[in-house]
């Protein structure tokens, strides 16, 4: 039996090798998105912070001598750290300009940082490997996959999972939700937003910190390894519309699939599908496939 | 307002015509293709209020239509520049169908969207050459006469194109359909109500931007004699958005200036130490967080403080810096 | 071809409905040519919901809508307006960075085909100046002609609103809650406004100050719960028990 | 120039090639004047250096006011070949000289050939015939390739193919990647479900290393019957991957720092300064500077026509070319080598990561006078 | 200057006020709209601040909740000093605001915003109880919130803050954009609010229903009070309020 000329077995492999790529186009964009959500910032530097959450965890390795779970804790904590100080020292600032600043403050910051850590650490990136738990593949019959992608996959359903749950099922959640809104107002019933607003900025960069880890195991760590990436998540963010964060999830792992599928069909088309995709979507649904206003 | 504008923009024409004295002409080209580049983004940014993210795909398209005619057709120049102004056009056109229906970042992120989606096209399709660019262009004789071999003359055409292109933006934003323009970007539910139809005046400016951007990039590309994937790339993108943020937004010739003071550090910066894309990160950091008016706008509102000062309660010009869009 | 019996406005069985929740139902509507109607209800009765089925920025569930005659039932919002059928916003919507006699010109730019000319100057427009200063005095702007219209107190901005959506020479105006927020003084001032207005044109008005009410409208409308409760002048309407009960209240001060 | 002998190099000190150019390969040019002596014809000999950003324009802008105003005497090596190729253009131009070491593109000495420019170091054209003819000799006959999808890899993949071919290999599938896509599961789980021995990289910079790092996750060329081979591989990226990741893969360059004592005795003194081990091109800035040099004190002049005619006539034997000679297209001729990455037990320490496995001779590697679409060759012949 | 220990009051010995406000400006950017606002509020008490639009009203609410960036002056809530603190910990003090235009949350329920506001201090109305006293909330409370009509959102608006517990509520403009029987009800529940002892800064205006429930009330002009009277009073000043506010 054959689809279109392609063994199924191949499709289905590409299927789930594409869910391995959305695992970060939707750890990266519900990152976005929660930043976006509170501080009506479009976080340039995502791609940046994925790239330092990536050298932290070479640094834990190389530096401190300390293993992959290691570097799982102490690089999300380091970037969210790192984007702690972004934050009080930039963007709160500039929260009551219009949202475009916000845009081109993070684009800059994320030119001086790659600058700089091109600067440090060289073009060509840094080694790491995949831990020692995860190595060898996993023969499922129709397909191989690497243990460690197994994993990759499995971490980040738990942690957008989490993340999801935190936000859209809690109180903090509504405090999210309404302070995005009116902040002024939500301070006015004894919420602290500032802290709230910092809050959500850590936690996105955070979020990207993590996928840095996960991905340095798979992907050469470069201080360029985000720069890319991130319009392709900007691209996967417009389609499922910025009202909700199981649409930046759901929107990441399907982007994944139709990218991956796509290398098989039509590898030459591999690299504009995801645009092709979000070109279509502003046509038949402008507000996104989850977006709220239509 | 026009009157306010006569004198800078004078003393700059005569500037540039002798600042051949001192600079190398092909230099002082690169500056005038990114003033231009910069002044038909700053049509959407300053006037319509959309900060295009994705403009090098006009520019870029504009340098590769130019080259392809210039280089493969044999075109006239201004033919070839005709032909990439008018493919630029029709890019825009289609990009600006889907990017208008959006506003603010999603617009922004749109046409960054799209605009890397360009340049893969122009990567992967064989005329461009990938890296090696189209080469080989001879620009031939301009009209017929001027001979663009000759640097001078090559400057002094490509300044008469662009100042030509320069008035007929100052036209198009003085015009009773800028006129329109300033009102959607202000209240655009109004505007819809009193029967405009936004969408249409937006695409239409995109459009022209679109068109102007490219004869920047085709201006380029004659000049320079090569096009390459480098006037495609979202960093070009970014470039001018730097050139408009550090020369002012909302002001005519903020464009021109940050055009200038960017391509001029550029140059400045090869021959230094200092590392480029560090410092120009570090601009766009400065220019958010302490200069938003840009150099161009601190200088006007310099000269109107000597002026006895107007006070309203919400003054316009903090306002204006406070708001790219509504 | 409107005769003062056949409707200007005519709304049958017009419906929307929210995921389930009616918000306007089955509502017949017959505006007649020159009258001022107005719509008044509960909250949530669905008045606002009403008009922007009218003015299309919301598409109808069901139901057919004329106006002097034509199906506007699925037309495009801004192609309504053409039409002359022109609603008027509150009070944000003037184009606050420019001065009020541009607001107006900006109104009167299209009708006068000035719309899309990019190639000439903007003094192309100062032959819509005459007719700008005219509708000024009408609504008594003509001090402010060079005011940013940002910054004009509340009332007035109102007044230029009313100016702006006149320019368009509309046949019919829609106005929503046009004394809303507004001082005494300056509802004395609107209502005097509307009443000027109102005796070229056919209005339909949604407003919440009955004295306004009263005093301006030659019929009346209510709404309760997305349908009609009852219909008649203000007297009968007064009168209606039903309406008492379910938005006068005790209170009904005239 | 009047007062001093001046040489430049149009580095990408920032960006993307600053580790396998910039700063490196401005080293290795001062490496050369030192060890020169300092002076020529009586003159000092200065280098001068620019930033181009991987911008054409201001490659070119730079280029131009260097010949101008600086009286730089030769171009000795730019990134990217589209500012190289203009800038080559412009030393016609002002009757200067260019080298150039760093970029592949095989126009230098072809379509873009002119009598003022050398191509010193490799070309794609080299890299890809002699991986391809090398690894069949060696027993990979079947060959996958992974190409990026522009110009550069289908020329690239066509080359190797031809390669393949001319020693009696095959090629079996190829996969195209875009570039820059950084994952590349799909393209190698292709690769593994054919029946190729060979699987090679039709990519540069960071795709390769992304593929090369991928492959070992896939165990693809790590403890099966497939090798992988990277047509284009610095050993900058070798060394950002790990021996870990890279060990078994098969590449060609025209230089490794331990070959003999004398790569070693230039390469540890250029380790000193750098920090890093010179890569082929850094020492090809050394070997090509240090050429132009002696060509300048042999002619007696800088004209550049005096020079370059004695920089073909002189043949180059030092510590990076041996009987190495530049050809009348400007292709410098030499012997390419075929390496095979060390595993991490095999290397004895830092830097030790190649073992050389085949020589592939000059005249086999570049491309024939008769392939060639060089004027300066078809008038000769 | 120091201050003195002894209350200056009358001989009678009042209870302190919650609120009292000394001299507060307030400035949004470069223009200063409040110049030396001067108020107290008595526990228990309902004061309304009367004035035309842009008068100031509710620039004073804000500036007293903090949410004003530049202000100066005094502003004590129970005898504490609050004008350097955050608009969080003001509220925090007891404060319960009703904004201008109702403050509802678009992207919460009606019953998330409800439960929005965190508990305070205690002693707030059970959201059973709050169900009770207003039955069309319970209705719609799964609906969004910014589609509840506006009647409701101000029921809910006022519903939201009695939930968390602050005893003195600042309301800005409760009735506008009412319909009759609805403003009917607000009075109602303003009304049963002091009852319950409730402190309150009314901002109104519609004179009638200002009148009906202040035991003083305030005017104010461009930034100023320019007077008080108690409900007392009215009459006598019924022709100045004809004059500030053009009744
Ligand atoms: N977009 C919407 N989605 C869901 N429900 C809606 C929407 N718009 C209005 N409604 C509901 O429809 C009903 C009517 O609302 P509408 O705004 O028309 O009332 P109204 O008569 O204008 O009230 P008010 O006098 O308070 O302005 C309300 O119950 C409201 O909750
Ligand atoms: N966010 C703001 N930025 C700048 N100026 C403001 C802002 N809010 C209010 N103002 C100005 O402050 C002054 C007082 O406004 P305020 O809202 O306090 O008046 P108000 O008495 O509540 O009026 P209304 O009855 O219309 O609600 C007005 O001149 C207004 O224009
Ligand atoms: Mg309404
Ligand atoms: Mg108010």
């Amino acid at each position: 039996m054959e689809i279109f000329g392609f063994p199924p077995q191949l499709i289905l492999g590409q299927v789930l090798i594409g869910l391995i790529n959305g695992s970060f186009y939707a750890l990266l964009s519900l990152g976005l998105a929660i930043i976006f959500g509170l501080l009506r910032v479009i976080n340039f530097a995502h791609g940046a912070l994925y790239m330092m959450g990536a050298f932290a965890a070479w640094m834990t390795q190389a530096w401190l001598g300390l293993n992959f779970w290691a570097a799982l804790v102490i690089a999300p904590l380091a970037v969210g750290l790192f984007g702690l100080v972004v934050e009080r020292a930039f963007l709160r600032s500039i929260y009551h300009l219009d949202h475009l600043y916000g845009l081109l403050l993070t684009f800059g910051i994320a030119l001086l940082i790659e600058g700089m850590y091109r600067y440090w650490f060289g073009a060509a990136g840094k080694p790491f490997t995949t831990p020692d738990v995860f190595r060898g593949i996993w023969d499922l019959g129709f397909v191989i996959v690497p243990k460690y992608r197994g994993f990759v996959v499995l971490a980040s359903l738990v942690t957008c999972l989490a993340v999801w749950l935190l936000i859209e099922r809690t109180r903090l959640g509504s405090y999210l939700r309404a302070a995005t809104e009116n902040p002024d107002l939500v301070s006015c019933f004894g919420i602290n937003v500032s802290l709230l607003t910092a809050s959500a900025y850590v936690l996105g960069a955070a979020l990207a910190g993590l996928s840095g880890v996960l991905a340095a195991p798979i992907y050469q760590v470069t201080p360029l390894m985000g720069t890319n990436l991130i319009i392709v998540v900007f691209a996967v963010v417009v389609t499922g519309g910025m009202g909700s964060l199981s649409g930046a999830i759901i929107t990441g792992y399907g982007m994944g699939v139709i990218e991956g599928l796509t290398k098989v069909f039509y590898p030459a088309a591999s690299s504009v599908v995801i645009f092709v995709v979000m070109a279509l979507m502003l046509l038949l649904r402008p507000a996104g496939l989850f977006g709220k206003e239509a | 307002m026009l009157r306010s504008h006569v004198l800078p923009v004078l003393a700059l024409l005569v500037l540039l015509c002798i600042a051949p004295l001192v600079f190398y002409p092909i230099f002082l080209i690169k500056l005038l293709c990114f003033a231009l580049f910069a002044a038909a983004f700053h049509l959407l940014l300053g006037y319509v209020g959309l900060l295009s993210f994705g403009h090098a795909a006009f520019f870029g398209t504009g340098a590769y239509m130019c080259a392809q005619a210039l280089a493969r057709w044999n075109l006239a120049p201004e033919l070839a520049l005709l032909f990439a102004v008018a493919v630029s056009a029709a890019l825009g056109a289609v990009i600006g169908f889907l990017a208008v229906r959006r506003q603010g970042i999603y617009f922004a992120m749109i046409t960054l969207a799209l605009g890397q989606m360009v340049y893969f096209i122009y990567l992967q399709a064989p005329f461009t050459g990938g890296e090696d660019g189209i080469r080989g262009i001879t620009p031939g004789h301009f009209l017929g006469v001027v001979d663009l071999s000759n640097p001078l003359a090559l400057y002094f055409t490509v300044l008469a194109v662009t100042t030509l292109a320069f008035a007929l933006v100052w036209r198009i934003v003085q015009s009773p359909f800028g006129m329109i323009l300033e009102a959607i970007r202000e209240n655009e539910p109004r505007a819809i109500s009193l029967g405009y139809n936004p969408t249409l005046y937006k695409l239409a400016a995109f459009t022209f931007s679109a068109a102007l951007a490219g004869l920047a990039g085709g201006l380029k590309a004659m000049s320079f004699q090569i096009a390459t994937l480098v006037d495609v790339t979202w960093q070009m993108s970014g470039e001018v958005v730097l050139m408009t943020l550090v020369g002012g937004i909302g002001t005519f010739l903020g464009p021109v200036v940050g055009a200038f003071i960017i391509g001029g550090l550029e140059q400045y910066l090869a021959q230094s130490a200092l590392p480029a894309p560090v410092i120009l990160g570090a601009a766009f950091i400065l220019c958010v967080m302490l200069f938003r008016k840009g150099v161009a706008g601190t200088a006007k509102s310099l000269l109107q403080n000597r002026a006895p000062k107007r006070s309203t309660p919400d003054n316009p010009e903090t306002q204006a810096t406070n708001r790219i869009v509504k | 071809m409107t005769s003062s019996q056949t409707a200007f406005l005519q709304a049958r069985g017009l419906t929307r409905e929210f995921r389930g929740f009616y918000a306007v139902k089955d509502l017949d509507l017959d505006i007649r040519a020159g009258q001022v109607h107005a719509l008044i209800g509960p909250n949530g009765a669905g008045k606002t919901t009403v008009f922007n089925l009218l003015t299309r920025v919301l598409d109808c569930t069901e139901g057919q809508i004329r106006f002097d005659g034509e199906d506007i039932t699925r037309m495009a919002t801004h192609r309504v307006a053409r039409l002359g059928l022109v609603r008027s916003f509150q009070i944000s919507s003037v184009f606050p960075a420019l001065s009020v006699l541009e607001n107006i010109r900006v109104a009167l730019q299209r009708p006068n085909g000035l719309g899309m000319t990019w190639w000439r100057s903007r003094s192309a427009l100062d032959r819509l100046d005459e007719r700008a200063h005219a509708l000024l005095l009408d609504v008594q702007l003509g001090d402010f002609a060079h005011s940013r219209a940002g910054d004009l107190p509340y009332g007035r901005k109102r007044a230029l609103e009313i100016a702006t959506t006149l320019a368009l020479e509309p046949r019919m105006l829609l106005l929503d809650e046009p004394m809303a927020g507004m001082g005494t003084e300056d509802v004395v001032h609107v209502t005097e406004l509307v009443r000027r207005v109102a005796r070229s044109r056919t209005v339909l008005m949604v407003e919440h100050n009955l004295k306004a009410v009263a005093e301006l409208s030659d019929r009346i409308t209510v709404l309760a719960r997305g349908e009609k409760l009852a219909e008649g002048t203000y007297d009968e309407i007064r009168a209606d028990a039903e309406v008492r009960r379910a938005y006068l209240g005790g209170t009904a001060h005239a | 120039g009047p007062d001093a002998i001046k040489v430049g190099l149009l580095m990408d000190m920032t960006g993307n090639y600053s580790d396998v150019a910039g700063r490196g390969s401005v080293t290795a040019a001062e490496m050369a004047v030192e060890d020169f002596g300092g002076t020529v014809l009586g003159k000092p000999i200065e280098v001068v250096h620019a930033d181009m950003q991987n911008k054409v324009d201001i490659a070119t802008s730079i280029a131009r006011e260097w010949f101008d105003v600086d009286a730089v005497d030769a171009i000795v090596d730019s990134n990217m070949s589209s500012a190289g190729l203009a800038v080559s253009e412009i030393a016609v131009e002002k009757d200067r000289l260019m080298i150039m070491n760093i970029s592949g593109s095989p126009r230098f000495t072809n379509e873009s050939c002119n009598p003022n420019t050398i191509h010193y170091v490799y070309d794609t054209y080299a890299l890809a015939t002699s991986t391809g003819k090398a690894v069949v000799r060696g027993g990979g006959d079947k060959w996958f390739f992974v190409t990026v999808d522009y110009t550069f890899g289908h020329d690239f993949q066509a080359q190797a193919e031809d390669a393949v071919a001319s020693e009696g290999g095959e090629t079996v599938g190829s996969v195209l990647v875009p570039l820059n896509a950084s994952d590349y599961s799909s393209a190698l789980i292709q690769a593994q479900s054919s029946d190729a021995n060979v699987i090679a990289f039709a990519t540069a910079g960071a795709d390769t290393s992304n593929a090369i790092k991928q492959a070992a996750e896939f165990g693809i060329g790590q403890g099966d019957d497939r090798q992988l081979a990277g047509l284009l591989v610095y050993i900058n990226e070798v060394d950002a991957l790990g021996l870990e990741t890279a060990q078994g893969m098969l590449l060609t360059s025209a230089f490794y720092w331990d070959l003999d004592e004398e790569t070693r005795a230039f390469s540890e003194r250029y380790m000193e300064k750098m920090g890093k081990m010179p890569n082929m091109s850094q020492a090809g800035v050394y070997s090509s500077t240090m050429h132009y040099l002696k060509a300048v004190e042999a002619a007696g002049t800088e004209n550049y026509a005096e020079v370059m005619a004695k920089m073909k006539e002189m043949p180059i034997n030092d510590f990076f070319v041996k009987d190495g000679y530049i050809r009348e297209d400007g292709r410098m001729m030499r012997d390419m080598y075929l390496f095979r990455v060390k595993s991490p037990e095999e290397s004895t320490g830092a830097w030790d990561y190649y073992e050389k496995v085949a020589t592939i001779e000059a005249e086999d590697a570049f491309t024939p006078v008769s392939e060639s679409r060089c004027y300066l060759l078809k008038e000769e012949s | 200057m120091p201050k003195s220990a002894v209350p200056t009051w009358g001989e009678r010995p009042m209870p302190d006020p919650v609120l009292s406000v000394t001299d507060l400006h307030a400035w949004y950017g470069e223009s200063h709209v409040l110049h030396g606002v001067t108020l107290d509020l008595k526990e228990g008490e309902t004061l309304a601040i009367l004035g035309r639009n842009g008068a100031g009203k509710t620039s004073t609410l804000r500036a007293i909740m903090g949410v004003i960036p530049r202000r100066s002056g005094s502003v004590k809530i129970h005898g504490r000093e609050t004008i350097r603190q955050k608009s969080h910990a003001i509220a925090r003090l007891g404060l319960a605001y009703v904004p201008e235009e109702r403050g509802i949350f678009a992207s919460l329920t009606a019953q998330e915003n409800l439960l929005l506001p965190p508990v305070i201090s205690p002693g707030g109305l059970a959201i059973e109880e709050i169900y009770e006293l207003f039955p069309n909330l319970a209705e719609r409370r799964n609906s969004p919130g910014t589609r509840l009509s506006g009647g409701e959102q101000q029921m809910l608006a006022i519903a939201r803050v009695l939930r968390a517990g602050g005893r003195t509520i600042f309301l800005d403009e409760p009735t506008e954009g009412l319909a009759p029987v609805i403003v009917e009800r607000i009075a109602e529940v303003v009304a049963m609010l002091k009852t319950r002892g409730y402190s309150m800064l009314l901002v109104e205006q519609n004179l009638a229903f200002a009148q009906a429930v202040a035991d003083r009330t305030c005017v104010m002009e461009h930034g100023h009070i320019i007077e008080t009277f108690t409900a007392a009073d009215a009459d006598s000043h019924a022709a100045s309020l004809q004059n500030h506010l053009g009744v």
